[in-house]
């Protein structure tokens, strides 16, 4: 067990949360576990992005130059981050805001519509980070989704009304994924 | 058809890299306005600080020196006195002139140093994610005043233009802001007076220019300049603050 | 707290230093350290405590040397540009004897640099950035849950021989998060701090900084504070080795470099190779002994740093000629990938 | 999506340049006229730009332009 | 028989090493004085600058903490907050507190910090030999403006005072000088009322007390005391410049 | 001017400095080197220069840092203490690649310290005491004639390498008085400085201190400045040997320990002792072939510094353990005499 | 030389440690009675220290001890 | 040749002058010299004094532990510095200043009222310390009388006013030696 995943986007889109949510739970599930942001001199807006490392093993540099797991919440980080996918990694794609298409052979692509999940089915814009969690377990069940809604009740120690919400977008994104499944593998 | 309003000669037609409603661009895009009227872009040495007012370099259209941070007016003075035909100004924000950079501003005043400072006053430390700034509003929250600036622990709110108006070399002092076209008007007035200032050689010139930084205030654009009329100007009221005629050094 | 919680690296030393006992920070604002003063602004007045955002750096680490003479534990951090600023005060610190902790979560230098992770600020720990005779106890962890035990320790350490600690940590320790679990500082007791000033009260007035313009006071002074290093050097080297316990390649890095070196040894071992890591936890008192037996039964060295070639010198002082000693760095805020280091390791043993 | 949007009427003209605004809505909350609104669409940066709502109210006052943190918008009389 | 001067409990029974005509002494004695009557010999901490002033803490019977150039009110600051019970003072000459100190001093005025500093003005860095200061006035030969200092390369006198009127935690700010006993007992009072201002937690205060430096200025001990009187108060008039009354930090 | 004439260190330094076009000076009084301000602020007007005491060290640091970007030659001084607070400056003008020369007449440290002559800022002015990957060329007197020469050639070689230049003195060579003559500086053409800022005047615009923040830029960055060290390390090594051209014992100290040394080589000669010394008069570059190639010829080396042990340890790192390095040092502006270092030597040898 | 130069006088009596005093005469001039002049023999640190020349004349105001600057002058009075 | 001579005193008695014109003397007659003053952090009067080496060869140190003569202008400085003179040694002391007897085995003890010859014979106090060097020269002859001379006026380049009083007394200390010769051997 050695995941390294990379989730990149707009700075507001909940993606540093995103990835301490995803980290913790591996932590609860007993796995050496990293989390690093992307960090910049600069605070005006723009990327935002982070990396997160689950593993059995302990954990060496913690970022990563060929992650398993890339999470593109827009286009900009889908061209960033995309092209260092590791062969038979999953790119998962926030397809409400990404309209481009991306090529790579060997890779599996999932796209899911984040945001308008998010407003509509969970009815709350700003869960579309937890709709996209959920999506990544459905993907990729690297660790058991109880574990994500553990550690997700874990990181809102202290706003316990937020809770609900955000469990509902887990639960949308992951039913999202399991549903639809992967949408396209690319041949090498 | 008659030209309104266009981009300055001397800004450099990128788009500006700061946040959404930070008037770091708009006080930059008027102070090429003003080279550009002087007709100065080919003996203008801009010396950047250490904020998000550094990226200046990028966007003013002059040769520029960038340097330490708080350091910007000692780093001016060595270019003014090599080079005293040149126009050397200082763009700096409120952590970088009024916190580590306090006594190299009050020493270039005191000396009359014939340079110009801009200074942009946003209440926090922008770059480095909002923490107090000396001249952080009292209540004020910050991510190092979680609960508000209170003067026991964190002192008040300086007033840099009037610190360095008790200097015999400060020729002229203004502060500005730019919520609106008649302010910018003004501010655009005074840019040019510090300016004329300096190549008058008659003194040491600073505008302290109100600024909001939407981003680590936590509010929008829109909020952010109601914030900054409503809160911030009353205790940093607008006007020239130092305006002495004729030569300061003769 | 035995709870295994997920904090960043920042947060992690902010808290350890409340534990520890640490009563006043004094700070300026530098990526990528400024979660510690954020954290302490908000921590340090719920236990009573001061936190005080000073005007500079310089005026930072002077507001630390007055708590300190007051007796009390303090601590200051920031990071390359800032630390530089510190020097004279540093300076200040350890001939007047006032303990304290000083982080440096290093930054991409030299200059303004930028605010990646970087190591290239060792000979400044380590040798003296400051002016004079005089050592700072440098500590280099390597993960989250280390930056607490290290916290913990270094106000220890500072106590116990009167002297300055620096953590020094990088950007990337500062900004990750880990699992930790925060344990109780446990320490032999110390001596009371009968030197501190505290206004004189009936008893003998006190001093703190006094002067030693004569060479000879100053001389003395100075020798007094060498036989304390000494002693430093002879109790309080701490270091970690990993790998192979006959390895034909020793590697040698410290703080997050030591990480990405364990995964070398590990993906080494998959092809056959036997390395052994040595991890130096205190860069000053320096595991020289150490290195220099495990290099000899090694017969080489591969010295792996954030910069262009720092710590390595003083592995060359251990060894001494009498091994090859290698070197590899990244410099300005580049992170060395294992990859690489593994083409250079094996490079070096074929 | 166009780069520039542009207008034409006796009295201003206003350009707005798509890929320099950053949609902060302080020209739209200074003109005099409700000329200008924000795009539902956003520009290749990610934000959601301004744009000339309603051209021909525009008076060619330059309100906007002066107040753009961006110096997005050029406008013109005549 | 009726004591009408002796020497202070609070001022250590040696020689003062200063040179002939320094007010070092006197000042210091001054302090102790004051210390003696308001009963703090027990709580009082002193920090010492560099400069001449440095060897005060080999005459006044407190508690004392030396440190860098120019920090002393860093320094103050780290006891203060340590030991809010505490009386603590900073003593600093005027290269000290007005040319490498200054963003120490401003920033500890603008706190309102509970501390008093005693600011030694004699116009020249008197330890390293009588270079220029701040507060060298202008014509005023030194040995690094050997022709007399001029605003246009060495800028103006710096007024600390006034500069720190402008700082709001400022509560108490006083020159004085102690050339004839009347001056002497109104440096007294200031003096006092300094350290009263501490004691009753109402903000920073500060005493400038101009002082001759006959060695490096080149005169007797009494040409001193009349250059003093004739040329360096016009430049820094005597008095009271911020009486702020209350408690300013509540 | 040929004549000879008597001249104070300081005042030597501070007139070379003009021969050798330094057009202003920024500088803030500590002794032992306050002559050097002194003497200029009263010659620098009277060859159209600038002489400017600044607000304070760092002030000081960094209107070199400005008027070097403006092209011109330009120094600073100072001593212990004040150059500590110029370390965050230094480390700028490195990355910005500016010249200048920067003088330290060290003093007895740490912190206040004395004004006694001292050597213990070795560390500091040679393994860097500001943040980053960075080298300073760093030159050591050891007479008031060599103070002229070597401030000349400092210039030179700050332009010639685009990299501020320290002169490492001490107390004892800035206050002495020896005899001088003064030559014209003599050096090959220097490339223009058309990277200096002088307003854009028509043609491209110029910055100074361009902005590093991504990693891999700052990384090119280093890496070119290292390989200007290198080239330095290999053209610009300078040394004095003096003394039996086959000895028993190799002296090595440099600046005013070498003088002492010199005496000892003399002194030990009449007893039979077959001494030699060399004396690094660059630091860095650091003269370590010659020191290796000798030190195996005399089999063993004696270091005398003026400090607790800072050189000796690029001497060990340059024989690297292959014959046994000895040192002897007095610290806190002790100087050591002539006869203690030769019952040493005796102890030694025999 | 002694050390201690005192004398007695209805009106003031004045004592100067003479090993105390550098001579810098601050209190000569200031004294309204012209009671104190300085010595001709130097003290042990090479000073000519300031001596009672008038004793009689004293009359106890202390405006002497009051500008010494080395605190070298107690004044008595009655 | 080669000699260390200490002179110490009051400041203002003009012994870094003195130590000048010696070096300069030295040097004029083709030697090694050096010249090094103490200097103190303090600026408060008190004691000032210099070393100056003349030498054959090459200077080591600038300071000297052993000299071969002293020149004690006050009290304090002949405590100070008489006890490290070298066997043999030359102690000059200023009569008119230093009223103590000092004792020391094998050196010579020659005394001389220079602030009586100066103000008397000179009749200008401020040329005491030439006077002391006439003696010194008149005691040591370690440089021509004649070199002085000139290395005063060289010293004196710009004051050309002064060099007449000085010269005079010069001669006058130098007399005064010759005449009064070596006043007091001690025994070992
Ligand atoms: C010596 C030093 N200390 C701290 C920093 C970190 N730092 C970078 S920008 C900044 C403050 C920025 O605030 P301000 O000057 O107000 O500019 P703004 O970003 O608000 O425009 C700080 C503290 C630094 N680069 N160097
Ligand atoms: C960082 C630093 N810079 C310079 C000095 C040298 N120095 C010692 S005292 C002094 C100035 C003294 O002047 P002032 O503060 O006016 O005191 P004064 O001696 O006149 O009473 C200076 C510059 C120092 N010790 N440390
Ligand atoms: S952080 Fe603040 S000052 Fe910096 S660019 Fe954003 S809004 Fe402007
Ligand atoms: S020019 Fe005036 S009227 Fe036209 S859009 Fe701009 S602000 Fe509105
Ligand atoms: S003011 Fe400028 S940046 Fe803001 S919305 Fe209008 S055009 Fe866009
Ligand atoms: S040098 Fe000046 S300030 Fe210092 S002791 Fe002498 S007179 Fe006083
Ligand atoms: S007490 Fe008054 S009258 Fe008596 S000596 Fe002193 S000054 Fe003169
Ligand atoms: S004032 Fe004091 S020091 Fe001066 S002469 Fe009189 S007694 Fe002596
Ligand atoms: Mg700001
Ligand atoms: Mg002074």
């Amino acid at each position: 067990m050695h995941n390294e995943i990379i989730i990149g986007g707009f700075g507001g889109q909940g993606i540093l949360f995103l990835g301490k949510v995803l980290a913790t739970a591996g932590m609860l599930e007993g796995y050496h576990v990293s989390w690093f942001p992307s960090y910049g001199p600069e605070m005006r807006g723009g990327t935002a992005n982070c990396t997160v490392i689950i593993s059995d093993q302990e954990i060496g540099a913690t970022i990563s130059d060929h992650p398993h797991i890339v999470v593109a919440m827009n286009e900009p980080s889908l061209f960033r981050f995309a092209p260092s996918l590791k062969e038979g990694g999953l790119l998962l794609i926030n397809s409400s805001l990404v309209e481009k298409e991306y090529q790579k052979e060997g890779i599996e692509i999932a796209k899911i519509p984040a945001n308008q999940l998010a407003g509509k089915v969970v009815n709350n814009p700003k869960t579309l980070n937890m709709v996209v969690l959920g999506a990544l377990i459905g993907y990729r069940p690297i660790l058991p989704l109880s574990q994500v809604h553990r550690a997700l009740e874990e990181c809102l120690a202290g706003k316990e009304g937020l809770i609900e919400k955000n469990n509902q977008a887990l639960e949308t994104g992951w039913q999202y994924a399991c549903q639809g499944g992967v949408t396209h593998v690319s041949q090498r | 058809m008659a030209v309104v309003f266009e981009r300055p000669k001397t800004l450099i037609k990128k788009p500006f890299t700061y946040c959404p409603g930070c008037h770091h661009g708009l006080a930059q895009r008027i102070i090429a306005e003003v080279i550009d009227e002087l007709g100065i872009e080919n003996k203008t040495i801009g010396v950047g600080p250490v904020g998000c007012s550094v990226y200046i370099y990028q966007f003013l259209d002059t040769d520029f020196v960038m340097g330490a941070h708080g350091r910007a007016p000692a780093i001016a003075t060595g270019i003014k006195r090599t080079q005293p035909d040149k126009i050397v100004f200082s763009y700096q924000g409120d952590g970088d002139i009024a916190a580590i950079g306090t006594a190299e501003i009050l020493h270039a005043a005191n000396r009359g140093e014939l340079i110009s400072s801009f200074f942009i006053n946003n209440a926090v430390f922008g770059m480095t994610g909002g923490q107090m700034a000396p001249t952080t509003i009292l209540k004020q929250k910050t991510t190092t005043s979680p609960k508000g600036r209170e003067p026991k622990s964190h002192g008040f709110p300086l007033q840099l233009c009037e610190v360095l108006s008790a200097c015999q070399g400060s020729a002229y002092l203004s502060r500005v802001a730019l919520t609106n076209p008649k302010l910018i008007n003004q501010a655009k007035r005074s840019i040019k007076k510090a300016l004329l200032t300096q190549i008058e050689g008659r003194g040491f010139s600073l505008v302290e220019i109100l600024s909001p930084c939407p981003t680590n205030w936590g509010m929008s654009p829109q909020e952010a300049v109601d914030w900054l009329e409503k809160e911030m100007i009353p205790y940093y009221p607008l006007g020239e603050i130092a305006v002495k005629e004729g030569i300061l050094h003769a | 707290m035995e709870k295994k919680i997920l904090m960043k690296g920042n947060e992690a030393i902010a808290e350890a230093a409340v534990q520890a006992g640490c009563q006043l920070y004094f700070g300026y604002p530098i990526t990528p350290q400024t979660e510690i003063s954020e954290y302490l602004s908000q921590r340090l007045p719920e236990v009573g405590g001061v936190f005080l955002q000073a005007e500079s750096e310089v005026a930072a680490i002077n507001m630390v040397y007055g708590a300190s003479a007051s007796g009390a534990r303090v601590m200051t951090s920031s990071s390359g540009p800032g630390i530089s600023l510190k020097q004279e005060g540093i300076s200040y610190l350890t001939v007047a004897e006032l303990p304290c902790v000083i982080v440096n979560m290093s930054r991409g230098g030299p200059g303004l640099g930028n605010i990646q992770p970087s190591q290239s600020d060792y000979f400044q720990a380590v040798k003296g950035g400051g002016h004079g005779d005089y050592k700072l106890i440098v500590l280099a962890p390597s993960s989250v849950q280390e930056l607490i035990t290290l916290t913990h320790r270094a106000f220890y350490l500072a106590d116990k021989y009167r002297n300055p600690v620096e953590i020094l940590g990088d950007g990337m320790l500062g900004q990750m998060m880990e699992p930790v679990v925060f344990t109780k500082p446990q320490f032999p007791p110390l001596p009371s701090k009968d030197w501190a000033i505290k206004g004189k009260n009936g008893r003998e007035r006190k001093v703190v900084g006094r002067l030693t313009l004569e060479a000879q006071a100053l001389e003395e002074v100075n020798l007094r504070l060498h036989r304390k290093y000494q002693e430093i050097q002879k109790n309080e080297v701490l270091f970690e080795a990993f790998g192979s316990p006959e390895p034909d390649l020793l590697l040698v890095g410290f703080g997050t470099t030591a990480r990405i070196l364990k995964t070398v040894v590990r993906e080494g071992e998959k092809k056959g190779l036997k390395l052994g890591l040595i991890r130096p936890i205190t860069l000053f008192p320096f595991p020289r002994d150490e290195i220099n037996r495990l290099a000899n039964q090694a017969g080489k060295v591969l010295v792996v740093e954030m910069n262009l070639g720092q710590m390595v010198e003083d592995v060359r002082l251990s060894v001494e000629g009498r091994v090859p000693v290698f070197f590899y760095g990244r410099t300005g805020g580049m992170i060395p990938t294992a990859e690489t280091i593994l083409s250079r390791v094996e490079q070096i043993v074929s | 999506m166009k780069q520039k949007e542009t207008m034409r009427l006796p009295s201003g003209r206003v350009i707005i340049d798509q890929e320099f605004c950053k949609g902060c809505s302080l020209c739209i909350r200074i003109c005099p006229r409700e000329v200008l609104g924000l795009s539902n669409r956003f520009n290749s940066v990610g934000y959601y730009p301004a744009v000339v709502e309603s051209a021909e109210k525009c008076n060619g006052c330059g309100f906007c332009a002066q107040v753009c943190p961006e110096v997005a918008i050029s406008v013109y009389r005549g």
